[in-house]
């Protein structure tokens, strides 16, 4: 697709999927403008989740019997699937918690390869808690260093100029978000994992806000791991997806240990299972892994490009609703500049995120208001929080006029002061 | 009770025109309070009387939400002269009536509470309690320094 | 309950609330054994499922919308459900994946509190590899050494005097299986903990095979920590219980590191949140916390110490069928000396494991062969593996006898060679 | 093809009577074989014809099921006095059997594995399918050793 417009898919018909839309808050219909903290789930998903506790339920690898059969190839089923998804090989995906803990076992893994007293982890000022916390926690066990690519608070956009730069100073270990949570920010991805082989460093990729909302190919990409949660793209709770490349997975050593994950165990000492077994110790989330299949067949008959399409649609039309209130500062990208994921905070003058929020809630508006899991950025920014609407697939037209009738209320109360 | 209820005009009123919100000097009493979760700060300040057993005085600064500021604000109209045990005792009956449905509440709890009734309507809103709370826990905390002769403290009140 | 016999609970009832049992496989109707694996799921617990994915789908604990203060509300209530059903208080329970998670999250924090060169970490033969290939991970790290209480192999029983000793040899950290998996071998938790107190070891219980099976009362058992798996339990995967005692828990340091486990995070540093909080990282598995939940209540409804006295009369036939074919050997306790739990190994004579499995399968028997997550324990025992029935309380005397009549087969199959 | 079906009566045969089911005094090639996730385990060893192009003789031990123990016994049958290269092509269309079904298999195939084809009732079983292949695998290893004149090695195939 050459054209900036949405394919017309409905979103009006899309809907019709999602049982949880399909409900009044406060005695109006919801209108769920959250879809980046978590997506709502279609039927498709909801069912396989039945399907699989009522038919197959079984636990995996180590079970001969029929059931354990079905449930361990609809696991492993899930697995080519993720690696289709993302345009990778079935041993390349390991089945997490989610980004979170993708994040966790990378910083504790490639520690013991790439880091150490002085080596530099590399990452940016929009970072996700989750991208920051784990490495700060391994920096301080192993001496390492941390860096972050500065945010430009003007524009939302990284400074190229000083990444160079960084760059340039040496680089153990690159992690950055495809797109920002709190901003809308698309970052340039693929140049930045350019530079990060360049600069002989490991690249990981938090797609936690990308995977669900756009086409995510690794090899396109070029990073060398990368880490996404199901939960924020239609899929359950609890699973997630990590991708290392082939051999770099394979030469990490593991991180939890337990069952799947040992090849022989001894009272003395252990060996390990290959890659991705090695990294999944313990019974999987194989209700996850198959809820999160079913996600990812819905994503791509929804079609990933034309989500991505719709999302842009709609968030310009909220920038544009949002900045037509006096006063109104809207983060991220603003302008043709930078591409702007469907994802827009602000703030109202004068008005507290959380203020907003209990109110827009009061108007059926689910919004997010607080931090969301990047104080350092907030700080930056200059506000104590942000409110935040994030679109998805599902969200129309009215929605955002929704948004724009509940802002207005909201700035007339407070008017009032 | 509506949301909209809840920001009724005496919560706007006092989040608007905050009461005492300015800095005290030599304060016998210095508390600030902050919420990361929601990115909430305060700070607030008391004056003991010269015989050391009421509260002469109680200014706050900060920057937080309409609840939070009202809260604090109301607190500070409330508590003023109040000999330091029943701030405390207020402090209490104020947080037990955000847990607990009026009529279960102790008997004359409501005339005490007066107008700190209209936040009330945060215990539907239990993601805003902490809001509504913050001013009190640092509250408690300060009247613990007037009694101590304490110095300032600094708190973090977070997720659970 | 004084006496010995199940309460009249009628387990062709309950069968009924468990659609995956209502199915054949290979013709014939299904006989499930491998709820020592994982549990089937009660109707109640599949629509506790569907129903928070239809109704109440959100990110917790940041959100200040509707569905996010149900979401927040049902995740803490399923806290504070675990919290009663082991006897402990809403803030000493961590959710985690499973047992192997929590086994991981305890070694990884506890080796910076209590092991180092030459510290003792006690554990038994009879474990589960989760609960050794963590332990031996730590000890290589730290420099502490593992100790065994061994396991008699004719009893199936640990060597009471044995373990005195090792804990008079001084031992930091204690950890031991309620029930074996793979033995039926019900340990005498209580004993070993206040031995491991006086010795000054903090104790952990893994509780994955007893947790759904009868009561477990952390402060009777006198336990510093407990691990246990949903799955086991009738509840979904990807989500089990931490127990920690209060004060212990809250000062362990955090293990992963991300959203919802911060207090303050700056580019420089981070502080962290209060447990239980602290030890969960990013968005938590909350539909795996409700169905929980739901299979907890569940659980109560039909008792536990009912289900404990199913288990043991099943199994007791079970041992009597078993033991009836010439040259079968059974593993773990078998006569009064010590209470077996519903969980048997057997190896029938001359015949692999596997293929007893492969052929209880063709008669729609689903039962487990293999190693069982022990192998040291198998080459202790003498054997490459074993087959393992075991019971719960949907079981009935029908499915005891469906065995005996596949043993009987397969032996009559093998006795032509 | 029920499982009983499966082991009929050449796989029971074999599994109770193994062909060549001895140690081999100094062989060619030995390789050493286990599945720890099943806990089977064998030994296979090999002699070559003087002129080091033919497999002369080739022997086994072992614990292991009777699928896995019958698959090295037929194996040992089948590849006796074969040019190393059919016993490696042999070995291929062996393990393609187990993966593809019959009719989408090369021609010619079916001839070739013979009595091997009784075997083929393990596709329907993917967790027994690396008993049946265990043995296949470690000649696979074997026939390396023979051309590179190798010491012996012990493998461990783990699941997945
Ligand atoms: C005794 C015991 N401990 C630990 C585990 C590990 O549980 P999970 O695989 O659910 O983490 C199991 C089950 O496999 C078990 O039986
Ligand atoms: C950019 C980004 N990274 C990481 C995460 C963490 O994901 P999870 O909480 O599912 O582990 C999130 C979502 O909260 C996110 O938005």
């Amino acid at each position: 697709m050459q054209s900036n417009q949405a394919k017309p898919f409905s979103a009006y018909q899309l809907r019709e999927d999602f049982p949880a839309l399909a409900q009044s808050v406060n005695g109006v219909p919801l209108v769920y403008l959250d879809s980046a903290a978590t997506s709502q789930k279609p039927r498709s998903v909801i069912q396989s989740i039945c399907r699989y506790y009522e038919n197959d339920n079984a636990n995996v690898h180590r079970g001969v019997h029929a059931l354990s059969e079905r449930a361990t190839a609809a696991y492993e089923n899930a697995r080519g699937r993720a690696a289709k998804f993302f345009g990778a090989e079935a041993q390349e995906i390991v089945f997490t918690r989610g980004a979170t803990e993708g994040v966790n076992l990378l910083a504790n893994t490639l520690k013991k390869r790439v880091l150490g007293e002085g080596k530099t982890i590399l990452l940016t000022e929009m970072e996700h808690h989750s991208n920051i916390v784990p490495w700060q926690m391994v920096a301080q066990e192993t001496g390492a260093v941390i860096r972050y690519i500065p945010v430009v608070p003007e524009t939302g956009m990284l400074d190229e100029d000083e990444a160079k730069r960084l760059f340039a100073g040496g680089v153990a270990i690159f992690s950055c978000t495809h797109i920002s949570n709190t901003l809308g920010t698309v970052n340039p991805v693929q140049s930045l994992c350019a530079w990060a082989r360049e600069a002989g460093a490991v690249s990981i990729i938090d797609a936690a806000q990308s995977a669900g909302h756009r086409k995510v190919d690794v090899r396109e990409i070029g990073c060398d791991f990368l880490v996404c949660s199901g939960h924020k793209m239609c899929g359950p709770m609890g699973v997630g997806v990590l991708y290392g490349e082939g051999s770099l997975l394979q030469d990490l050593p593991p991180w939890q240990g337990g069952g799947e994950m040992i090849s022989r165990v001894t009272y003395e000492g252990s060996t390990w299972n290959k890659a991705p077994h090695k990294f999944e110790a313990g019974t999987p989330n194989v209700e996850g892994a198959i809820g999160l299949h079913a996600a990812m067949d819905y994503l791509d008959a929804v079609g990933r490009e034309e989500i991505r399409l719709h999302d842009a649609l709609l968030v310009r039309e909220a920038m544009g609703v949002l900045s037509s209130f006096p006063g109104v500062r809207i983060f991220g990208p603003v302008d043709e500049s930078g591409e702007h994921a469907g994802v827009v905070s602000f703030a109202l003058p004068g008005i507290h995120a959380h203020d907003v929020v209990t109110l827009a809630d009061s108007h059926g508006i689910a919004l997010r208001g607080g931090h969301h899991c990047n104080q350092p950025l907030m700080k930056k920014l200059g506000v104590p929080a942000t409110a935040r609407a994030s679109f998805y697939f599902y969200n129309t037209e009215e929605d955002v006029e929704a948004l724009r009738c509940s802002v207005e209320k909201i700035m007339r109360m407070f008017s009032k002061l | 009770m509506s949301t909209e209820e809840l920001y009724q005009e005496i919560i706007m009123d006092h989040a608007g025109k905050p009461r005492n919100f300015v800095e005290m000097a030599e304060p016998d009493a210095k508390v600030e309070a902050e919420n990361p979760m929601c990115g909430d700060e305060l700070t607030l300040f008391l004056r003991a009387s010269a015989d050391g057993l009421r509260i002469e005085k109680t200014q706050f600064t900060g920057q937080a939400c309409a609840i939070c500021t009202a809260s604090a604000s109301l607190l500070t109209t409330k508590i003023k002269s109040l000999p330091i045990g029943e701030a405390e005792s207020l402090s209490q009956a104020f947080q037990e009536m955000l847990k607990i449905p009026a009529e279960e509440s102790a008997e004359g709890s409501a005339e005490r509470l007066g107008n700190l009734q209209v936040l009330e309507g945060v215990r539907k809103f239990p993601m805003r309690m902490k809001c509504a709370t913050l001013a009190w826990h640092a509250l408690d905390h300060a009247v613990v320094q007037l009694r101590e002769k304490g110095a300032s403290e600094k708190l973090t009140f977070s997720d659970g």
